[in-house]
């Protein structure tokens, strides 16, 4: 046996300690999930377009506007030696594994009360907890069922016509189970403690906030795993992650800041890898309060913010200033021509004056760095709207309760990021914006024609009223009455041995098979 | 003449663990158990015993610091509490104490003279600034403390030093009853020369009554008009310091004299020797407390306890003595 | 003595109580966990599912009674995260924990002993200044500081120690060692007045006038007697054994208890806080009746002296 | 008599951060074999230092100057380990306070069986045998019960025995009882003062007592020393020391004891205080309160010269040299007779 | 009084008019055992903590809060930078002395106004506890005890969520450490000075117990006070920096010791020297208040007298 064992540090496994995909909607799980579990239709990983690609499936033709089916991959073995079949798949998509039974829903219910027992009834006799069924009918919100075909093919029926149902099946979050693994599993959480999935690398221990160690799946489809244990184990402090990667405990570091990549890259033995993300930053407004009722007030701000300075500072220029709440692997329905706002002091300075804003204090809430570089960001744009003449204050918070909270004054700019799950604007703004999207659950920002817009994008099969709606709703959202302002599209950075030939994915995972992982030369 | 103090039957208990057994028990510490004098205007009472046989908390109960379990103190006809409310402050004003440790008791922060005006502060708040460092600057004279002294810290003063100014304060307010706990024990035999000679001259001045307390009888015969001796919480004989002291009828008294070594007695006098120390006041011994150091104890000692009977002014509680009714005590009142 | 100690256990219960209803109303109040642990993504209605599902969306007070009457009951509830028993996901952590804590309490103890007493016995020499000034300096840098250096001279630069993780003893050194050298500091002060305190009473003088040799009359008579206040301070230094090491923890990422708790209450999962708080409450007010009954033990005269102020 | 301890010109200087002050002024005193040597004087004449320093117990801020002879053999300045030798085998020292000189976490027994392993190389139950019957020796019944027990668990007449047994340990030439009763009742003085005479008695010791109770040393010495400003101002056998005081100090003092006998008089007092060791007059140290003192007394330190007929009788006062005081003047407040008659 | 005061006699010796023996030491000497050179280092260490407390305003180069994204992480000149941002600049091209003196002041306007809280909170409640003994000492003993087991972190948090991250609240947050240690020493003071005799003589001359404690009891205690005041100063300024790490101290945009430390550590590698700066200044700072402590806890020291 010589393939290497390899270790990550990563900043956290999971966020909500349980190796559920339904469960754990941060992007920080990605990047383990993907050794472990495997969607039907993949993406072409580390190709910066991020095309589609065959995954479990090997190919897929839409039936009408309602149904695509799928001819699954033969030969194709989980984690417990079993061959995935069409059963597999339905069931993966069962209400049974969402947890929307209704005998599901009554034994959430029947959990007594608060922290104690609710918790082991949810936990116990396989009823997922309610989030997870509260999530997985977010990402199918019209799916009508998925049918067994035939043990090799499945279908996807929607209630609706969904020209999204490709990408819905490709997302994060549409990973196949085994469902054997499943039903014998003690309870959810044992399942979600080591759960079975097709991918390269399978569970051997899970420790939250410490340890996940994976071992070698051999009998993965896609060709025998080139790292036989890899462990991703916890290391929260930046310096500490460098320092293990300096002294050689580490093979690859995750999550690290700009500034950093110098002080690993001056050590011949170690390089960064990385770049722009599925994912931007957002200020988001809330137009409900103070000065911000004045939508000239957040024009002028969308206007002060020097993106591109930010861009090329804090982030060394490794990343861009995006076309908006867009990304061009949205392929048909990316709108090239679209832009943020311009930088320009002088307009701003201009919309301030116009507003007839009489100084009042504008408090701009802020993590701390909950987001990469997001306490210099803000502090960056505080600066740049102080110049402008807004009377701004940074609040620092200390969770997001926090961030949304209405009691402790007024709510004004928060800092956000949107993720796009798959290439299409209703994994991003409308997930995020419209009426069912967190900015206008909480209350922060409403718009009638916008809401209108959200409706139309979401069912309507005819690309270019699609293309138009989305034009209009960046319009309305970025700048006549801007609900939030892009500020660049995220980025990450590994720190990784050099002699190990790897790539990063903007969709975040962290790739370990054959074709993405080589050992150079023998490591040192 | 009336008393300006009469004290009743005082008696003062504490509740305490003793470590008996694994975990200990509660018993009753009879710190005062009964104990009756009275003090006339002008007059002072010495109180002498050994360590831990109750004067102290005598003092305090006299003076209504710690109230008693049992028993009456009365002042001047009204009787004294140990609530501390404004009335029992006000009642300072006639009740004074001298301690035994003067540094102790004094403030080591302030001017001296600021403690001696202290009482004119507490007690005569309008009393204005000037008038009250006057006042003070007389008392400071009248018990020979130059004026240079003034602003100097108690421990810049010498230890005979301290206890004047301890004694300007106490009699500031000119009161009617000083208590002194002993005054001068920390005191060298030169400078308690001089306090005691101090306390003589103030009290044929200012005819306060006084009870005073101390361990050495020579010096409690150098200032009373009458003395008590105590013995685990009790009185064991009273009368004028020339009766209790050249005749001693308690056996315990008797031991007590011979026991004070003076130069001028050197080689005299046979010292009678107790055995064994005092027993403790958590366990006192039944019938008369002495009897298990007493020489001439009898069974019946063990029995009852012995009552003060007074003969003429010359009390003493003790059975034999009391039977015996011995002549000599008659004779010499 | 049975009454002296369920009195001080009575007391430390309502003080426990007091601390987990504190940190109940605080928690409770000052961040909603379905947010935090599901991440400022997920749904809103998964938020709801979250808080319908944990108990979260009924007023507060009947969630604080409900807590309690569990309590009561004997259960100390779930953690938030992944529904397991918080008891099972603080119990988990403690070994690690002790692991660190316990070598880095032998470490205080083996260099500030010694250096505190060195200190007083030769006081106001320049052998007391140097370790008084080294002692200070221990005690003055910023634990993270102290140890992210270490880790850069000994993981980085030479080489020898892993600079953070928790497989082998050798990852327990760095974090062992940082703890060791900021208490040590604390010991050795603390020894030295304790030390210098016993050294002026008059049974030392004795023991000298008796002929024992001066090393004689440091071992026999003062250090027995230094060793009573001491007491005090390693009570509480092993009071503060659970979750004495959330600085160096995270430093060092080592999921002991302290980093757990700083996670539980970055989440406000409110379950593991409260265990963890138990915990440390617990701790604490056994070193403390531990101490009292060793001072008992070590120094005859409080025998006594305790049992009066017992009452 | 023979000489047993023999003290010469011993100098003390005490470090006061900015200075050394001497407190003890050039000391001279001599132990004979089986004496008892009383030492008075006020609190902090150096009553105390004089003897710590003889034994190298005085700490590191004594600078100390003299000579120091144990049976013709200097002592002073020798080294550690050889005055540990002599401390407790060849003189012992008791302390006054008791209960706070005995080690309180240790049993009585083991800190008596110390000094028996020290100086008579006793261990084990030999040593536990000889400690019982120590105890036993000064009057402590149940002597083998209380050595388990601790200093706390007796009263204070019981430690100050049990000092006094564990300084027999040693089998001293010479016992030095720094105030030995000052803390104590006066029928536990008593019993105490007459188990110091009985041993005395019996072994043949010298006893240095050192006190500032006249009656106490006047009760127990052969030959008494007063101290003044940490120098001797005067020595003489008991007797005459007495009833014929040369200093007038020494005169002071006897008069300022109020007495149990005879009629009640007033107290004569000495006025003023003691000189602290950093504010000496110039001259005599107590001519600022020497009713007699006149201007030559500032002038010079007295000589200690011999007294009256007695060649035992020594005085340090120009006022009184070669026989009474030269001026007879009664001190202020003075009624009655000096001595008792 | 007898003492002899005719002038016409010349003293015994005219070197010294008293009959006291001295030895002078060197007076190098004696004035390094009075101000040892530690000491004396650390009072001017205080002494120009103290200048930068008072004149920060005038003596900051550049505003603290300015920023250059153009000269970011400029080393100092020690390390290679020129004389235009002695100590370096920071990740956003903050001037780091400016920050640094900055720092300064926050830091120590926190610790001591803190401190100062802890002292009036600690004093009054010990000596409420003194006063009253019975029950309501055994409430304030138990919530001494709870103060000292609730981990401080949670106190933090709850302050920064309900009360937000004002300064002004900080302090009185950092207020709260230590109280109880000041409390328990103050009780058990005042329960020693009541046993002890002033108070009682007070007392027993008729005063009030406000009296009693304002004007003899804590004057009396007031020296023990200062010295462990001395060693809670130095404990709220690494505390605050602990919290820091933890990301609930002083909160940007504003800027302290610990909030630079904490900031900076990830820049530990890359540029050093934002966090050693205020580091150092935490140590040093630190350093000579504890050495002062120690000092005055000799002096102090009640053997003396
Ligand atoms: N607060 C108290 N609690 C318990 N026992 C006490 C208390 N105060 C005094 N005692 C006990 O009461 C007894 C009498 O004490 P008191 O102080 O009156 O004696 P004393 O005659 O003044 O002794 P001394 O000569 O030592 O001052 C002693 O046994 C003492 O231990
Ligand atoms: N360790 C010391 N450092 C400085 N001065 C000292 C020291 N020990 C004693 N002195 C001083 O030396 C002088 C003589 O002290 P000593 O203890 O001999 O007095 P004493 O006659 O025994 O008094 P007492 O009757 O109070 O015991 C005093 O003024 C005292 O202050
Ligand atoms: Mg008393
Ligand atoms: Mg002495």
């Amino acid at each position: 046996e010589d393939r290497p064992e390899i270790t990550v540090a990563v900043q956290q496994i999971v966020n909500a300690g349980a190796l559920d995909v339904l469960r754990e909607q941060s992007n920080v799980g990605a990047r383990v999930f993907y050794s472990i579990f495997e969607t039907l239709i993949d993406y072409d990983r580390q190709n910066a377009d991020l095309p589609q690609k065959p995954g479990l499936a090997t190919e897929w033709k839409r039936i009408d506007d309602k149904t695509v089916e799928l001819k699954l991959r033969p030969g194709v073995k989980f984690h417990n030696g079993d061959v995935m079949t069409a059963d597999d798949v339905v069931f993966t998509f069962s209400k049974e594994r969402f947890g929307l039974l209704d005998e599901q829903d009554s034994a959430r219910k029947d959990g007594k009360t608060l922290f104690t027992a609710s918790a082991s009834a949810a936990v116990g006799g396989k009823v997922p907890p309610a989030e997870v069924a509260a999530v997985a009918k977010r990402a199918w919100p019209n799916l009508d069922r998925v049918e067994k075909v035939d043990d090799m093919t499945v279908r996807f029926v929607s209630t609706v016509a969904d020209p999204t149902l490709e990408g819905r099946i490709s997302r994060y979050g549409a990973e196949i189970l085994s469902k054997r693994a499943y039903e014998e599993a003690e309870s959810w959480l044992a399942f979600a403690q080591k759960p079975v999935g097709t991918g390269p690398y399978k569970v051997v221990e899970f420790k939250p906030d410490n340890i996940l160690v994976l071992e070698a799946h051999d009998d993965y489809w896609g060709g025998t795993p080139p790292v036989k244990t890899l462990r991703f184990a916890v290391v929260p402090e930046v310096a500490s992650r460098v320092n293990g990667l300096l002294s050689g405990e580490y093979d690859f570091i995750t999550d690290l800041p700009p500034d950093q990549i110098n002080t690993v890259e001056s050590n011949a033995a170690f390089e960064v890898v990385g770049g722009p993300i599925t994912n931007h930053r957002l200020m988001v407004f809330d137009k409900n309060n103070g000065p911000m009722q004045n939508a000239k007030i957040r024009q002028a701000m969308t206007h002060a913010i020097d993106r591109e300075t930010i861009v090329e500072t804090l982030w060394d220029g490794r990343t861009s200033v995006p076309a908006g709440l867009q990304w061009s692997y949205y392929g048909d329905m990316f709108l090239s021509d679209w832009t943020v706002p311009e930088y320009n002091v002088e307009l701003a300075k201009k919309l301030v004056q116009e507003s007839g804003y009489n100084g009042e204090e504008i408090t701009f809430r802020v993590l701390n760095n909950y987001y990469t570089n997001q306490v210099s960001t803000a502090q960056i744009n505080a600066e740049s709207f102080r110049q402008i003449g807004l009377n701004v204050k940074i609040e620092m918070k200390e969770n997001w309760q926090q961030i949304f909270d209405k009691e402790s004054g007024p709510r004004m700019v928060r800092d956000w990021s949107n993720s796009a799950p798959f290439p299409d604007p209703v994994s991003s703004i409308v997930n995020q914006h419209c009426q069912n999207g967190q900015q206008q659950q909480v209350g922060e920002w409403t718009n009638e024609e916008f809401n209108a817009l959200c409706i139309k994008l979401e069912t309507s099969t005819d690309l270019e009223e699609r293309r138009a709606s989305f034009r209009r709703m960046l319009e309305i959202a970025e700048r006549e009455d801007p609900a939030y302002t892009v500020l660049h599209q995220s980025a990450i950075f590994f720190g990784k041995r050099k002699d190990i030939e790897w790539n990063w994915s903007g969709l975040q995972s962290m790739d370990f098979r054959a074709a993405n992982f080589q050992v150079v030369a023998p490591g040192n | 003449m009336t008393d300006l103090l009469r004290v009743n039957d005082l008696k003062r208990h504490y509740e305490v663990h003793v470590p008996e057994g694994l975990f200990g028990r509660k018993a009753s510490l009879k710190a005062v158990d009964g104990v009756s004098f009275s003090i006339e205007k002008g007059r002072t009472l010495g109180l002498v015993g050994e360590s831990g046989c109750g004067k102290s908390t005598t003092a305090k109960l006299v003076l209504g610091l710690i109230p008693a379990t049992s028993g009456t103190v009365e002042f001047a006809g009204t009787p004294v509490t140990a609530r501390h409310d404004a009335q029992w402050r006000a009642m300072r004003r006639r009740m004074q104490m001298i301690y035994q440790d003067p540094l102790g008791a004094l403030d080591r922060r302030l001017p001296v003279i600021t403690q001696i005006a202290e009482p004119f502060e507490i007690h005569y708040a309008q009393m204005p600034a000037a008038e009250r460092t006057d006042r003070a600057a007389v008392l400071m004279d009248s018990v020979g403390l130059r004026p240079d002294m003034a602003m100097r810290y108690p421990h810049e003063l010498s230890g005979g030093q301290r206890q004047r100014v301890v004694i300007a304060r106490a009699l500031a307010l000119e009161p009617d009853l000083l208590v002194c706990d002993e005054p001068v024990s920390a005191l060298d035999v030169s400078i308690q020369a001089q306090v005691l000679n101090l306390l003589d001259d103030l009290r044929e001045r200012t005819g306060f009554a006084a009870l005073f307390i101390s361990h050495d009888l020579k010096v409690v015969r150098q200032m009373s008009d009458q003395v008590a001796v105590m013995y685990l919480g009790r009185i064991v004989e009273s009368g004028l310091p020339e009766e209790v002291f050249r005749r001693p009828q308690h056996p315990y008294t008797k031991a007590l004299v011979s026991a004070i070594p003076t130069p001028a007695r050197r080689g005299k006098r046979e010292r009678i020797v107790l055995e064994g120390d005092p027993p403790s006041p958590v366990d006192v011994p039944s019938g008369c407390s002495f009897h298990t150091r007493c020489p001439i104890a009898q069974a019946s000692c063990r029995n009852a306890v012995p009552q003060l009977v007074a003969s003429g002014g010359h009390a003493v509680a003790c059975h034999l003595v009391n039977a015996g009714a011995t002549p000599a005590v008659q004779a010499a009142e | 003595m049975v009454q002296y100690l369920l009195m001080k256990i009575f007391r430390a219960l309502v003080t426990v109580t007091l601390i987990v209803s504190a940190a109940f109303v605080v928690l409770r109040l000052s961040g909603d966990p379905a947010i935090i642990i599901l991440g400022p993504e997920a749904p809103p209605e998964a938020f709801e599912a979250f808080r319908r599902n944990w108990g979260l969306d009924q007023p507060i007070w009947v969630q604080y009674f409900k807590y309690f009457a569990a309590v009561f009951q004997g259960d100390l509830g779930n953690s938030m995260r992944d529904g397991r028993s918080a008891l099972v996901v603080v119990g988990e952590r403690i070994p690690l924990t002790l692991a660190i804590t316990l070598p880095a309490l032998f470490i205080k103890l083996a260099i500030g002993l010694p250096a505190g007493v060195m200190a007083a016995l030769y006081r106001n020499t320049w052998v007391d200044r140097l370790i008084m000034m080294l002692s200070v300096a221990g005690f003055t840098v910023p634990s993270f500081v102290l140890g992210l250096v270490l880790a850069m001279i000994f993981a980085v630069w030479l080489g020898w120690l892993p600079s953070g993780g928790s497989d082998t003893w050798a990852h327990a050194v760095l974090p062992t060692v940082t703890m060791g050298l900021v208490g040590a500091a604390v010991i050795a002060r603390f020894t030295r007045s304790a030390m210098l305190e016993v050294l002026g009473q008059p049974y030392i003088r004795t023991a000298s006038a008796k002929g024992l040799l001066w090393r004689d009359v440091v071992r026999n008579h003062a250090l027995p007697n230094a060793a009573i206040p001491t007491l005090t301070i390693i009570g509480f230094l092993v009071g503060s054994l659970v979750a004495g090491a959330v600085v160096v923890e995270s430093v060092f990422s080592w999921p002991g208890v302290g980093r757990l708790l700083v996670n539980a209450v970055a989440n406000r999962d409110l379950a593991v806080v409260q265990v963890i708080l138990l915990l440390v409450g617990l701790t604490m007010v056994g070193a403390n009746l531990a101490v009292d009954i060793l001072y008992g033990i070590v120094d005859p005269r409080l025998r006594i002296k305790r049992l009066q102020a017992g009452s | 008599m023979e000489t047993l301890l023999s003290i010469k010109d011993l100098t003390i200087d005490f470090d006061q951060g900015k200075r050394f002050v001497r407190a003890l002024h050039g000391v001279s005193l001599n132990v004979a074999r089986g004496e008892v040597l009383g030492v008075v004087g006020e609190s902090g004449c150096g009553k105390s230092i004089t003897w710590l320093a003889a034994l190298g117990l005085l700490g590191s801020k004594a600078r100390i100057s003299g000579s120091v002879r144990l049976n013709g053999q200097e002592i002073a300045g020798a080294p550690e380990n050889d005055l540990a030798g002599l401390r407790g085998g060849r003189i012992a020292m008791i302390f006054q306070d008791p209960s706070s000189s005995l080690n309180p976490v240790h049993r009585i027994g083991r800190q008596i069986a110390e000094a028996l392993k020290l100086h008579r190389g006793m261990t084990g139950a030999s040593a536990n045998a000889e400690a019982a019957r120590l105890l036993d020796r000064v009057g402590i019944a149940n002597a083998t019960r209380r050595l388990r027990e601790y200093p706390h668990e007796m009263s204070g007449g019981m430690n100050q025995r049990i000092m006094i047994a564990m300084a027999l340990a040693g089998e001293p030439d010479l016992l030095i009882a720094d105030e030995p009763t000052t803390a104590l009742d006066a029928t536990i003085q008593a019993q105490i003062l007459d188990l110091l005479t009985e041993l005395r008695r019996d072994s043949g010791m010298a006893l240095v007592l050192i006190s500032h109770d006249l009656g106490v040393v006047a009760d127990m010495s052969d030959r008494v020393a007063v101290m003044y400003g940490g120098r001797v101002i005067e020595e003489a056998d008991t007797g005459s020391l007495f009833d014929s005081p040369a200093h007038p100090y020494t005169r002071g003092l006897i008069a300022a004891l109020p007495d149990i006998d005879g009629p009640r008089r007033r107290l004569e007092s000495i006025p003023g205080t003691v000189p602290a060791p950093d504010q000496l007059p110039p001259g005599c140290s107590f001519a600022p309160r020497c009713a007699i003192a006149s201007k030559i007394c500032d002038a010079r330190v007295p000589a200690f010269l011999p007294y009256g007929e007695k060649q035992s009788h020594f005085a340090a006062c120009i006022k009184c040299r070669g026989g009474a005081p030269t001026e007879t003047a009664s001190m202020p407040g003075n009624k009655s007779a000096l001595v008792p008659a | 009084m007898t003492i002899d005061t005719t002038p016409d006699l010349e003293p015994a010796s005219p070197t010294h008019a008293s009959g006291s023996v001295f030895t002078s030491k060197s007076r190098l000497r004696a004035f390094f055992e009075a101000w040892p050179p530690l000491v004396l280092i650390a009072l001017f260490w205080v002494g120009v903590i103290a200048v930068v407390v008072v004149g920060a305003k005038w003596i900051a180069p550049y505003d603290f809060m300015a920023l250059d994204l153009r000269a970011r992480l400029i080393p100092p000149v020690f390390m290679g930078g020129d004389w235009t941002h002695p100590l370096g600049t920071d990740e956003l091209g903050r001037d780091v002395l400016s920050r640094l003196i900055v720092s300064i002041q926050i830091s120590m306007v926190i610790a001591f106004l803190s401190t100062l809280i802890a002292a009036i909170v600690g004093v009054s409640l010990g000596f409420i506890a003194a006063y009253f003994r019975g029950r309501i000492e055994q409430v304030i003993l138990m919530l001494i005890d709870a103060q000292a087991a609730m981990p401080f972190m949670i106190i933090a948090l709850a302050v920064l969520a309900f009360l937000g991250s004002s300064l002004f609240l900080f302090t009185i947050l950092m207020g709260f450490y230590g109280w109880e240690r000041i409390a328990r020493i103050s009780r058990g003071l005042a329960i020693s000075a009541n046993e002890r005799g002033y108070a009682t003589a007070v007392r027993d001359l008729g005063a009030t117990p406000f009296r009693i404690y304002s004007r003899h009891i804590l004057p009396n205690i007031a020296s023990t006070l200062i010295v462990s005041l001395t060693l809670n100063f130095p404990e709220v300024i690494l505390l605050e920096s602990g919290l820091s790490f933890l990301g609930l101290g002083v909160q940007p945009p504003m800027t302290s010791l610990g909030n630079m430390v904490g900031y900076g550590r990830d820049y530990i590698q890359s540029a050093p020297w934002i966090m050693l700066a205020p580091s150092a200044a935490i140590v040093l700072t630190t350093l000579s208040i504890s050495i002062l402590g120690d000092w005055m806890r000799d002096k102090f020291d009640p053997t003396l007298d």
